[in-house]
C-alpha cells in the first residue's frame, strides 16, 4: 500500500523504507516516523477502541499525552501493552497490534456497550449488582474483568535487562524546546554542568512541528544547530529519548532513558532502558505545554485530533491527517493549522471559531460558530456546524482539529504537593505556589507561548538558577504572538461529548457527578474516573473542571485541581527494578567453604543473603532426612563439622569494652576472665530478647562478640547507638568482622582429637577447658582463633582463620579427620542438634519473648543498667502463668511434633480461647528415635510430664503430646565439659 | 432512595434526572450528642453503626477536607483476618465478616470481591510462622489453607519458581481475603449515615478540644464551636496532630507508606499475592489496573509522598516474583500517611479526658479494618465500654507491657 | 610457616581479570587490610604515629595513597589501612606494635575483595553502579557507598581512569558479576573529552 | 532525599538507616525513683510533630556514624545535620 498521505519536506528520512504491521498487515513508512505517523501516512485512522464503551478511535496527539491510540508492540516475550503510537518509533520490522477488543479492531463485539451506554453511567456500578450477594463474585465481576482491562501482558519473563545510573549536574533542563534549549545554551556556554534531557528522540520540542523561523534559519534547523553545539561542550550531557518521570526530595529527579527501544530488540548485554537518579543543585523545567480538545457531541471520532498534531504530523512527519481537514478553534493557534496544511496542499474544509472576531483568511473559509457534532462510522466524515446565526452547515472532513488552548506542563512543578495558579490570560493554570526547591520554569510551561518568549524566558531561568551576573544573551528573533483566546470549554446542550476519551467521561457524566453530590475534585475523578486513564487526564481534566465549576457556580481557581503525581508518564516496571530480579534480586553471600561444599554436591539453602550448606548428600541416600540424621549420628558419635561462619561477629575493642558489653547484654560481663567466653543475651530496650550470642574476651580490652546470621546489622547497628548515643564517652571501638573470618564449627567426642592434629598449641581440656578461648596458629603458624564453644551439646571448638585460608583449612579438617570419618553436616543438622539440646535460635527468639519465656529470666542483671532491663519489669512480662520454653514428644513415637502446631488441654475445647501455647521449632531426633520440639506453653516450667494435644488443624494433624525438659540429650551438660 | 438494578434502568431511561444527592450537605448545628472527628473510613463506619446498630441520635462527622480523601481513599484496598495474636484475630476476623454482609447492609456496591489472598512462604522458619498463624486463624473460626509451591504455580504460572533468589517454598492462602473498591467504602457509609440522619460536614476542621474539669464539651473547627456529649477521633495518619490539642502524646510516629497503580492490563492476577522476601504485595484492580504496594518509607512524614528508593526496592520484589510485570508500566504512585503504632496494633479507647473517645494508630492495616473500627468505636463510644474483639486495644497496653506485637519488632514503628 | 594455601576472594588460586576494549575489570588479591580506631583521649597519638606510617592522616571521605602503607578513612577516628600483602602478610600484628594502647586494630584483611576498575570507559561505569560523583572526584578521594545493595568503597586511584572498589568478601562473586555486566552495557565506543585518559 | 553529613558532604538518604526521634538519646536513669515511668514514656510516647522533627539516622553504608537529623516532616526539608555523639555529650550523656 502506498503512503498516500505523505507530504514533503519535514524529519523523516524518506531515503529509508521501514516495513511494519499493524494487526498483521504490512505498510512501510521512513525512519523519523512514528507508528502513529506511519498509519495516518498510510490512510489508517482507526487504532484502538475506548476503554468503557468500546467506542472506535484514533490518535488524538502526538505526544506522550496520547489517550487513545494505544496499541501492544512487539510480539512474544517483548510484547508491551498500552504503548503509544505516538512515541513510539518506527524501525524496519516493527509490528504491533490493536488491543481491547473482542474480534477485529474494526468489528468490537463488545461495541456494543454503546448501544447500552444511557445503563452504564458514572457509578452505576455502584447502584446495582447487589443482589443476590454471591452473584457479584461469580456472574457479574468476571464478566466485568474480562471486558475492563486495556492491552495484555504476555506473561512470559521479560527477556531484557535494565540499568540503573546516577548523574549529578549543577543543572537539569526538563524539555530541549526552545525555552530549554536556550536555556542549556546559556549554562553551558557559562561553563556549568548541564543535563538536557527530552523525552522526545528528536530535540526542538514545537521547533520540529511548526513553520516558524528563528533568526533566519527555520526553527527546527536552529535547534539542529543548537543541539550541535551543545553536544561539543563537555560539561553539557544531552539525553534525548529520557522522560525525566518525578522531581523528589532535595534535587533528585527519576528519569528513564530508553535506550534500545528504538532497535528491534537490544544488542546483546545491552539494556533496554536505564533509570538514572539524577542529583542537581538547580532545574529548569521547560516542558512545554499540551493543547486541549474541545467538548461537542460525538467528538472522539478518528480523525478528530488536537489541532497542533495535526500541524505536528504536516510539518515534522510529512503526514497529512487526512486530505480534508477542518479546525474547531477559540484562539489564533488554531489557524496556524489552517495555514499550514493549506500550504501543503491539503483542502481546508472550514476554520470554525467561536470567536466573532477571528481572524480572516485567503486561503480557507473562516466559520463564526461551533462544531454541534460529527459524523462517520470508523472514522470523521463530516462534521456539523452550528453558526452564529443559527444555521447549520455540514463539513466534509476526514481530520477536525480541535483547538481549545493550551495547558501549561505544571506536572512536575507540583511532585512536592504544590498547587498551581490559575492564570486568566491564557484561561490555564500556571506553576504557583511552592515549587520543588531549586526548580524555576521557563517557556510554555510557564505560560509563556510564543517561541521568542520561550527563548528569553529559558536563558534568564538558566541565568537566575545559576547565579550568574550580567546581561542576557541577544534572543534571536522569533515570533511574539500575543494569545488571543475566548474561553471555550463545551459546546452548550451537548451530552455524550467526551472529556476523558480513553476512560469514556463525557460531559453528561460530570452533571451526574454534580447531581449526585460528588462535587469536590476529588470525588469528580473518583467517581467518573475522569483523568485515571493511561494518561492521567492531560487532555481531559481542565475541560472537567471547568464543567464543574460552571455547574457549582465558581470560578475555576476556587475548583481547584486533582494533585499531580510521579511518573509524568507511564514507566516501565522493569527499568524501575534494574538489574534486581532472578538470582540478582538481592546480592549472594557465600562463605568461605563453599566452593569445597559445592564439591561435595551439597545442598544449600537461602538465609537471610547467605546461602548455606543445608545437607550433604551421599550416594545412595534416598531422602534428606536419612543424610540428616547420619550427619546427627557421625557427629553425636564422633566428630562433624560445620561452616558458622555467617554468624556475625563484632569486634569490640578498648578500655571501657567490658563496661559496655555489660550494658548491652542483660547478664554479666565484668569479672570474664581474659581466655574465657560467655553466653550473652541482649535485650532490645522493651525488654524483649532480641538476640543471643558469645562474647569471648580475647585480652583486657578485645572482645570478639559473635550474633546470630540473622540478626547481625542491627545488633551492630544498635551497639554502635548504645556506644554513640547513649555513652558517648566510653572507650569503646566497634567494627565488623562477620566476613574476614571463616570460622567451623568441629563438635562430637573425637573434636579435640581431630584439632590437636591442626592446631599448634595445646588444647588439652587442663590447658583449654569448656568456654576458654585464645588467638593461636594452625598448621605451623597460621594465625586463628579458637572458642570452645558448643550449639551442638557435644565437645565441641569453633575455629577460625583469615576467610582466604578457610577453603584450605575446611580442606584440612576432612583430611586430618578421615581417621575419625569427621563428617561435614549443614544447617538441618546443626538445627536438630540444637533442639535436642534445647538451645532456643531464630524460631524462639522472634521479637515477642522474653528472658522468662526462654527460661533465662534469672539471667537478667537486677544489679546493673542493661538495655532492656528496666522495662523487662513491666507486668504483663511477668505474669503468672506466662508461657515457657518446653520440650515436645508425641506419646506415640510415630507422630509429628510439627512446629506451628498449637498446644491444648489433653481434654477441653480446641479452640483459640483455650490455646495453650505453640510449638516453635521442630525434627527428628534420630537420637532419640522420634521427632521432638521446642514450644512455648503457658506455665509451662509447672507441667512437666503433662500430656496435651498438640493440633495443626492447617495440615490435619491432632496429636498426643508429653511435655518434657527443652534439654532432650545430656541434660547434665557432660558431654560439653569432657 | 433505594439503589437497585431496576433503579438504574429506570433512571436510565428517564435521562438520569432522579439521582439524588448520595449525601445532604447540611450546615453545622450548635450541638450534637456525638461528634466524629474524621471522615474517613473509619469515622463514616462508626457514625453509620452508632446510628444504625447503637439507635444514638445527632450525630456528626467532621471532615476538614473531602470525605473520603485520606487513607480510606489512597490504600491497596485488601481486606483479611490472616493475623496471628488472640488481641488481634478476633477484631480482624469480624471485620471480614461485616465485609461479606456489607454491601447489602448499607445497599451500595463497594466490590467486595473474596478472590483470595495469598502470602508466600520462601524459607522453613517462614512456613513454621505462618503455621502457627494459620492454625491460629483457624481456631479463631477464621479460614486458612497452606498450599504447595505445585499448587502455587497452578494458579499463578508466570510466578517465577524457576530462576528464583529466594525459592517460593509454598503459601499460606485465605480464600475469603480479597479486595474492595475503597473510595465506594467511604460512600456507601457516608450514604447510609446520610440516611440515618447523621451530619456530614465537609471542610470542617477542627482546630481545638473545649475541655474543662477533665471534660470534653465540644470542639473548636473552622466553622466555628460545636458541642458535643462526646467526641470520638478517628484521623489515622494525623493523630498525633490532632490529640496534641487534648495535650496528649501518642504511642505512635506518622509515617508516609506509598502505593502504586500499573496502566490498565487485561486480568492476569486473580486475588491478593504477598512477597515473602522482599516487599512487595500486589492484585488487580477491576478496571485492569496492578495495584501493589511494599515498606514504608521509614521516616517520620506528613506529606503524603514518599521517594525513588522504596518505588524502586518494590518494583524490584515485583520482578522478583514476577518477571513477566517488566514491561508493565507504573502509572501513578502516591502516598498516604499512617499512624505507625508502637506495637503495629491499633489502639480503640477513651482518653483520660471524659467524653474524649481515640480510634487510631492503625498502622497500614486501617482499611480492612474499616467496618470492625466502626463498629467497635461505636460501641464504645455508646456503651462506655469495649466491644469483645477489641478489648486488647488499650492505651495503657505499653506501660504496662502487654504489646501486640504481631512482627515481633518491639518499640520501633517503622519496622512494624 | 604453614601450608595452608590461599583462595581468592572469587574463589581462584589467581586472581581474576577481564578485559574489554573500554574496561579492564582485575581482581586484586595482594592487598593485606586491617583497621585503626583511635583510643578515647589517645587521638593525638594514634593521629602522630599514622602520619608517620602514612605521611598524612586522611580527613573523611580521603584516602593517603602511599608505599608500601596506604590507608583511608572509615569513619570518625577510624581508618583502613592497607599494604602489599607479600610483605605485610602480618599487617594487623605490625600496626598493633605501631600504635599500641593509642588505638584498636582490627584485622580485616579477609572481610574485603578488591577490585581495580581501569579504562576510558571508568567514570560512565561508575556512574551505571553508584552514586558517588565520580567526575567531581579527586585522586585520593574515597568514599563508602552502595552497588547493587551492596556495602562499598570507592576510590579514586591517582591514574585518572582508576577506581578501586571494595567490596564485601563473601559477596565477591555477586560483585563482579554487577561489574561485568555492566562493563558490557556500556557502549565500547568512543569516550569523548571529557573521559579520563 | 539528601542528608548533609557534617564530615562527608551530602549523602543520598538511601545510604542511611532511620530510627526515629532524637529523644531516644536521652535515655532515663535506671535508678530513678520513676524510672519504670520514665522509660515507658521514653520508649513509648512521641512528639510526632507535623513540621521541625529531630530524628536520628544511621549511616549504615558509608561512616556509621548516627547523626542527629533536624527535618521537617511535611516539607522533608532539612535545616541542620549534627553528629549524634556531639548531640549526646551536649545533652549531658558524659560519664
Amino acid at each position: 500500500m502506498t503512503q498516500k498521505n505523505r507530504l514533503q519536506g519535514g524529519q523523516v528520512d524518506t531515503t529509508t523504507t521501514c516495513k511494519f504491521k499493524f494487526d498483521g498487515k504490512s505498510y512501510t513508512a521512513h525512519s523519523g516516523d512514528t507508528l502513529a505517523s506511519a498509519l495516518l501516512a498510510n490512510g489508517v485512522r482507526l487504532m484502538g477502541r475506548s476503554f468503557k464503551y468500546h467506542r472506535p478511535r484514533g490518535v488524538l496527539s502526538a505526544g506522550s499525552e496520547e489517550p487513545n491510540a494505544l496499541v501492544e508492540l512487539r510480539n512474544g516475550a517483548r510484547q508491551e501493552p498500552n504503548t503509544r503510537a505516538t512515541t513510539i518509533e518506527m524501525f524496519d520490522g516493527l509490528s504491533a497490534n490493536s488491543q481491547n477488543r473482542l474480534g477485529s479492531l474494526r468489528f468490537d463485539l463488545l461495541a456494543i456497550n454503546d448501544r447500552f451506554s444511557n445503563f452504564l453511567a458514572a457509578g452505576f456500578y455502584y447502584k446495582t449488582f447487589m443482589w443476590p450477594a454471591a452473584f457479584w463474585e461469580k456472574i457479574y465481576e468476571p464478566i466485568i474483568r474480562k471486558a475492563a482491562g486495556l492491552g495484555s501482558l504476555s506473561l512470559q519473563d521479560d527477556p531484557d535487562v535494565y540499568d540503573k545510573g546516577f548523574l549529578h549536574c549543577d543543572l537539569l533542563i526538563i524539555g530541549a524546546g526552545p525555552a530549554g534549549l536556550m536555556a542549556a545554551l546559556t549554562a553551558g556556554r557559562a561553563g556549568a554542568n548541564v543535563i538536557l534531557a527530552d523525552e522526545d528522540f528528536r530535540m526542538g520540542g514545537r521547533l520540529n512541528s511548526e513553520t516558524f523561523s528563528i533568526d533566519d534559519a527555520a526553527g527546527a534547523d536552529w535547534a539542529a544547530a543548537t543541539v550541535a553545539e551543545l553536544a561539543n561542550l563537555p560539561n553539557v550531557r544531552l539525553m534525548s529519548r529520557t522522560t525525566v518521570i518525578g522531581a523528589f526530595d532535595h534535587g533528585i529527579y527519576g528519569a528513564v532513558e530508553r535506550v534500545s527501544d528504538h532497535l528491534p530488540t537490544p544488542e546483546v548485554g545491552k539494556p533496554r532502558q536505564v533509570l538514572w537518579r539524577i542529583y542537581t543543585k538547580q532545574t529548569v523545567l521547560a516542558a512545554g505545554a499540551i493543547e486541549r480538545p474541545i467538548a461537542f457531541e460525538n467528538n472522539d471520532r478518528p480523525g478528530i485530533m488536537l489541532a497542533s498534531s495535526i500541524r505536528s504530523y504536516a510539518n515534522r512527519f510529512a503526514v497529512a491527517a487526512d486530505q480534508r481537514v477542518a479546525v474547531f478553534t477559540n484562539n489564533d493557534d488554531g489557524h496556524r493549522t489552517a495555514a499550514d496544511l493549506h500550504a501543503k496542499g491539503v483542502k481546508i474544509s472550514a476554520v470554525v471559531d467561536v470567536r466573532a472576531d477571528a481572524p480572516r483568511s485567503h486561503d480557507y473559509e473562516v466559520l463564526h460558530g461551533e462544531v454541534v457534532n460529527t459524523k462517520g462510522r470508523l472514522g470523521l466524515a463530516f462534521a456539523e456546524v452550528k453558526l452564529a446565526d443559527g444555521t447549520m452547515r455540514v463539513l466534509e472532513c476526514g481530520a477536525l482539529g480541535m483547538a481549545g488552548g493550551w495547558n501549561p506542563n505544571v506536572h512536575m512543578t507540583c511532585h512536592q504537593r504544590g498547587r498551581p495558579a490559575w492564570n486568566e490570560d491564557i484561561a490555564a493554570f500556571v506553576p504557583g505556589g511552592a515549587l520543588p526547591p531549586g526548580m524555576s520554569v521557563a517557556g510554555a510551561a510557564n505560560g509563556a507561548f510564543s517561541t521568542y518568549a520561550a527563548l528569553t524566558s529559558g536563558a534568564a531561568a538558566a541565568q537566575k538558577a545559576l547565579g550568574l551576573k550580567g546581561r542576557l544573551p541577544a534572543t534571536p528573533q522569533a515570533e511574539d504572538a500575543p494569545v488571543n483566546l475566548k474561553p471555550f470549554w463545551y459546546v452548550e446542550g451537548c451530552s455524550r461529548a467526551w472529556l476523558d476519551l480513553q476512560n469514556d467521561v463525557t460531559v453528561k457524566d460530570v452533571k451526574l457527578s454534580h447531581q449526585e453530590g460528588f462535587r469536590s475534585v476529588e470525588h469528580l475523578k473518583r467517581y467518573t474516573t475522569l483523568g485515571m486513564a493511561t494518561d492521567q487526564g492531560k487532555t481531559s481534566n481542565m475541560g472537567g473542571l471547568a464543567i464543574m465549576a460552571e455547574l457549582a457556580g465558581k470560578a475555576i481557581p476556587e475548583v481547584g485541581t486533582t494533585i499531580f503525581r510521579p511518573p509524568y508518564t507511564p514507566t516501565a516496571i522493569g527499568v524501575l527494578a534494574g538489574r534486581h530480579r532472578g538470582q540478582e534480586f538481592h546480592p549472594k553471600r557465600l562463605t568461605p567453604s563453599h566452593r569445597w561444599a559445592e564439591e561435595q554436591g551439597a545442598v544449600f539453602v537461602e538465609v537471610g543473603n547467605w546461602l548455606r550448606a543445608q545437607w550433604f548428600p551421599r550416594a545412595g541416600e534416598t531422602h534428606w532426612r536419612e543424610t540428616v540424621d547420619r550427619e546427627v549420628l557421625a557427629t553425636r558419635k564422633s566428630v562433624g563439622v560445620c561452616d558458622v561462619t555467617t554468624l556475625g561477629k563484632v569486634d569490640v575493642q578498648g578500655a571501657d569494652a567490658a563496661d559496655f558489653l555489660n550494658k548491652i547484654y542483660c547478664n554479666g560481663f565484668a569479672k570474664l576472665a581474659v581466655g574465657k567466653t560467655r553466653y550473652g543475651l541482649m535485650l532490645r530496650e522493651d525488654g524483649i530478647a532480641m538476640d543471643d550470642g558469645t562474647a569471648a574476651r580475647l585480652a583486657e580490652d578485645h572482645f570478639v562478640v559473635t550474633t546470630t546470621t540473622a540478626n547481625a546489622l542491627p545488633v551492630y547497628r544498635h551497639m554502635e547507638f548504645v556506644r554513640q548515643c547513649l555513652f558517648p564517652d566510653m572507650d569503646v571501638q566497634l567494627i565488623s568482622t562477620t566476613e574476614a573470618w571463616a570460622q567451623y564449627a568441629v563438635a562430637g567426642p573425637n573434636s579435640r582429637k581431630l584439632l590437636e592434629k591442626i592446631v599448634d598449641q595445646d588444647i588439652s581440656n587442663d590447658a583449654f577447658p569448656f568456654m576458654a578461648c585464645a588467638n593461636i596458629t594452625i598448621c605451623g603458624g597460621l594465625r586463628a582463633r579458637l572458642f570452645r564453644i558448643s550449639f551442638s551439646g557435644e565437645l565441641a571448638y569453633e575455629i577460625a582463620v583469615p576467610s582466604a585460608y578457610g577453603d584450605a583449612l575446611m580442606r584440612r579438617i576432612i583430611e586430618v579427620g578421615a581417621e575419625f570419618d569427621v563428617t561435614p553436616y549443614g544447617t538441618e543438622a546443626l538445627g536438630v542438634m540444637r533442639i535436642e539440646k534445647g538451645h532456643a535460635a531464630g524460631n524462639e527468639l522472634n521479637g515477642t519473648t522474653t528472658a522468662q519465656n526462654l527460661g533465662m529470666g534469672r539471667m537478667v542483671s537486677k544489679k546493673k543498667d542493661s538495655i532492656g532491663s528496666t522495662l523487662s519489669e513491666r507486668e504483663g512480662l511477668n505474669a503468672e502463668g506466662d508461657v515457657r520454653q518446653v520440650g515436645i514428644r508425641p506419646v506415640n513415637p510415630d507422630d509429628p511434633v510439627p512446629a506451628g502446631a498449637h498446644l491444648m488441654n489433653a481434654t477441653g475445647p480446641v479452640d483459640a480461647g483455650h490455646d495453650q501455647g505453640y510449638a516453635t521449632s521442630a525434627c527428628f531426633s534420630p537420637n532419640l528415635g522420634h521427632a521432638i520440639a521446642l514450644g512455648f506453653l503457658k506455665d509451662g516450667a509447672n507441667r512437666m510430664g503433662e500430656k496435651m494435644r498438640l493440633v495443626s488443624p492447617l495440615t490435619g494433624i491432632d496429636v498426643q503430646v508429653e511435655i518434657v525438659s527443652a534439654h532432650f540429650v545430656d541434660p547434665e551438660g557432660e558431654r560439653l565439659r569432657a | 432512595m433505594r439503589y437497585s438494578g431496576l433503579r438504574v434502568i429506570k433512571e436510565a431511561l428517564t435521562g438520569h434526572k432522579g439521582w439524588q444527592p448520595a449525601w445532604r450537605d447540611p450546615e453545622p448545628q450548635a450541638a450534637y450528642d456525638i461528634v466524629i472527628i474524621g471522615g474517613g473510613g473509619h469515622g463514616l463506619a462508626t457514625a453509620y453503626y452508632l446510628a444504625k446498630e447503637f439507635g444514638q441520635k445527632r450525630i456528626a462527622v467532621l471532615e476538614k477536607g473531602w470525605i473520603g480523601g485520606g487513607n480510606v481513599g489512597r490504600n491497596t484496598t485488601i481486606i483479611r483476618s490472616n493475623y496471628l495474636l488472640d488481641g488481634n484475630e478476633p477484631f480482624y476476623e469480624f471485620s471480614l465478616k461485616l465485609w461479606e454482609g456489607l454491601e447489602q447492609d448499607f445497599n451500595y456496591n463497594a466490590m467486595i470481591s473474596q478472590r483470595g489472598i495469598l502470602n508466600l512462604i520462601h524459607s522453613d522458619a517462614q512456613r513454621d510462622a505462618f503455621t502457627r498463624r494459620g492454625n491460629a486463624m483457624i481456631l479463631n473460626g477464621a479460614d486458612a489453607e497452606m498450599l504447595s509451591t505445585e499448587q502455587i504455580k497452578a494458579r499463578y504460572p508466570f510466578l517465577n519458581t524457576d530462576d528464583a533468589r529466594f525459592p517460593i517454598k509454598g503459601g499460606l492462602a485465605q480464600h475469603r481475603g480479597g479486595t474492595v473498591r475503597h473510595d465506594a467504602v467511604a460512600w456507601g457509609y457516608a450514604r447510609g449515615a446520610d440516611s440515618h440522619g447523621v451530619d456530614i460536614i465537609q471542610n470542617c476542621e477542627v482546630t481545638g478540644f473545649r475541655i474543662a474539669n477533665g471534660k470534653c464539651t465540644g470542639v473548636e473547627t473552622t466553622r466555628g464551636f460545636i458541642g458535643a456529649g462526646k467526641v470520638g477521633c478517628a484521623v489515622a495518619g494525623s493523630s498525633s496532630r490532632l490529640m496534641s490539642h487534648a495535650g496528649m502524646r501518642l504511642p505512635m510516629e506518622s509515617h508516609v507508606l506509598q502505593a502504586f497503580v500499573s496502566e490498565g492490563l487485561k486480568p492476569v492476577l486473580p486475588g491478593v499475592i504477598t512477597f515473602g522476601a522482599g516487599h512487595f504485595y500486589c492484585s488487580q484492580s477491576d478496571k485492569g489496573g496492578l495495584v501493589f504496594g511494599g515498606d514504608i518509607d521509614g521516616y517520620n512524614s506528613y506529606a503524603q509522598r514518599g521517594n525513588l528508593p522504596v518505588v524502586e526496592d518494590v518494583c524490584e520484589g515485583g520482578m522478583a516474583i514476577f518477571p513477566s510485570f517488566g514491561r508493565a508500566r507504573l502509572l501513578r504512585m502516591w502516598g498516604g500517611i499512617m499512624d505507625m503504632s508502637m506495637d503495629g496494633s491499633p489502639i480503640i479507647d477513651r482518653t483520660e479526658t471524659e467524653g474524649l473517645y481515640f480510634n487510631g494508630g492503625w498502622c497500614y492495616g486501617g482499611f480492612k479494618a474499616t467496618p470492625a473500627s466502626g463498629y467497635c468505636f461505636a460501641h464504645l463510644l455508646a456503651k462506655d465500654a469495649p466491644h469483645p474483639t477489641a478489648t486488647a486495644y488499650r492505651f495503657d497496653r505499653f506501660e504496662k507491657g502487654r504489646m501486640i506485637d504481631e512482627k515481633g519488632m518491639g518499640n520501633q514503628p517503622n519496622l512494624h | 610457616m604453614h601450608d595452608l594455601v590461599k583462595q581468592t576472594a572469587l574463589g581462584g588460586t589467581e586472581p581474576r581479570v577481564d578485559k574489554y576494549d573500554h574496561i579492564t575489570i582485575s581482581e586484586n588479591d595482594g592487598l593485606s587490610l586491617a583497621s585503626v580506631a583511635a583510643r578515647r583521649g589517645k587521638e593525638a597519638d594514634c593521629h602522630k604515629l599514622l602520619k608517620k606510617l602514612l605521611g598524612a592522616v586522611p580527613g573523611p571521605g580521603r584516602a593517603q595513597l602511599h608505599d608500601p602503607e596506604a590507608g583511608f578513612w572509615m569513619g570518625p577516628e577510624q581508618w583502613m589501612i592497607g599494604a602489599p600483602s607479600e610483605s605485610h602478610e602480618d599487617l594487623a600484628e605490625r600496626l598493633k606494635g605501631l600504635l599500641g594502647d593509642a588505638a584498636s586494630v582490627t584485622e580485616q584483611t579477609g572481610a574485603w575483595v578488591c577490585f581495580d576498575v581501569i579504562g576510558p570507559a571508568m567514570q560512565d561505569m561508575c556512574e551505571r553502579l553508584c552514586s558517588v560523583p565520580i567526575r567531581q572526584m579527586q585522586a585520593g578521594d574515597a568514599q563508602r557507598t552502595v552497588i547493587h545493595h551492596l556495602g562499598c568503597f570507592v576510590i579514586r586511584r591517582t591514574a585518572a581512569d582508576h577506581i578501586r572498589i571494595l567490596g564485601p568478601r563473601a559477596s565477591a562473586g555477586s560483585l563482579h558479576h554487577a561489574l561485568v555486566a555492566t562493563a558490557q552495557a556500556l557502549d565500547t565506543g568512543s569516550y569523548g573529552s571529557d573521559a579520563p585518559a | 532525599m539528601i542528608i548533609n553529613h557534617p564530615l562527608l558532604g551530602p549523602r543520598d538518604s538511601a545510604e542511611f538507616t532511620y530510627l526515629g526521634d532524637a529523644r531516644l538519646i536521652d535515655r532515663p536513669d535506671w535508678q530513678s525513683q520513676t524510672a519504670a515511668r520514665d522509660f515507658y514514656e521514653y520508649g513509648y510516647l512521641r512528639e510526632n510533630p507535623a513540621g521541625w522533627h529531630e530524628e536520628l539516622w544511621f549511616h549504615e553504608a558509608g561512616d556509621r556514624s548516627w547523626l542527629v537529623v533536624t527535618r521537617n516532616t511535611v516539607t522533608h526539608e532539612i535545616s541542620k545535620v549534627e553528629m549524634a555523639r556531639d548531640v549526646a555529650r551536649k545533652r549531658g550523656r558524659s560519664t
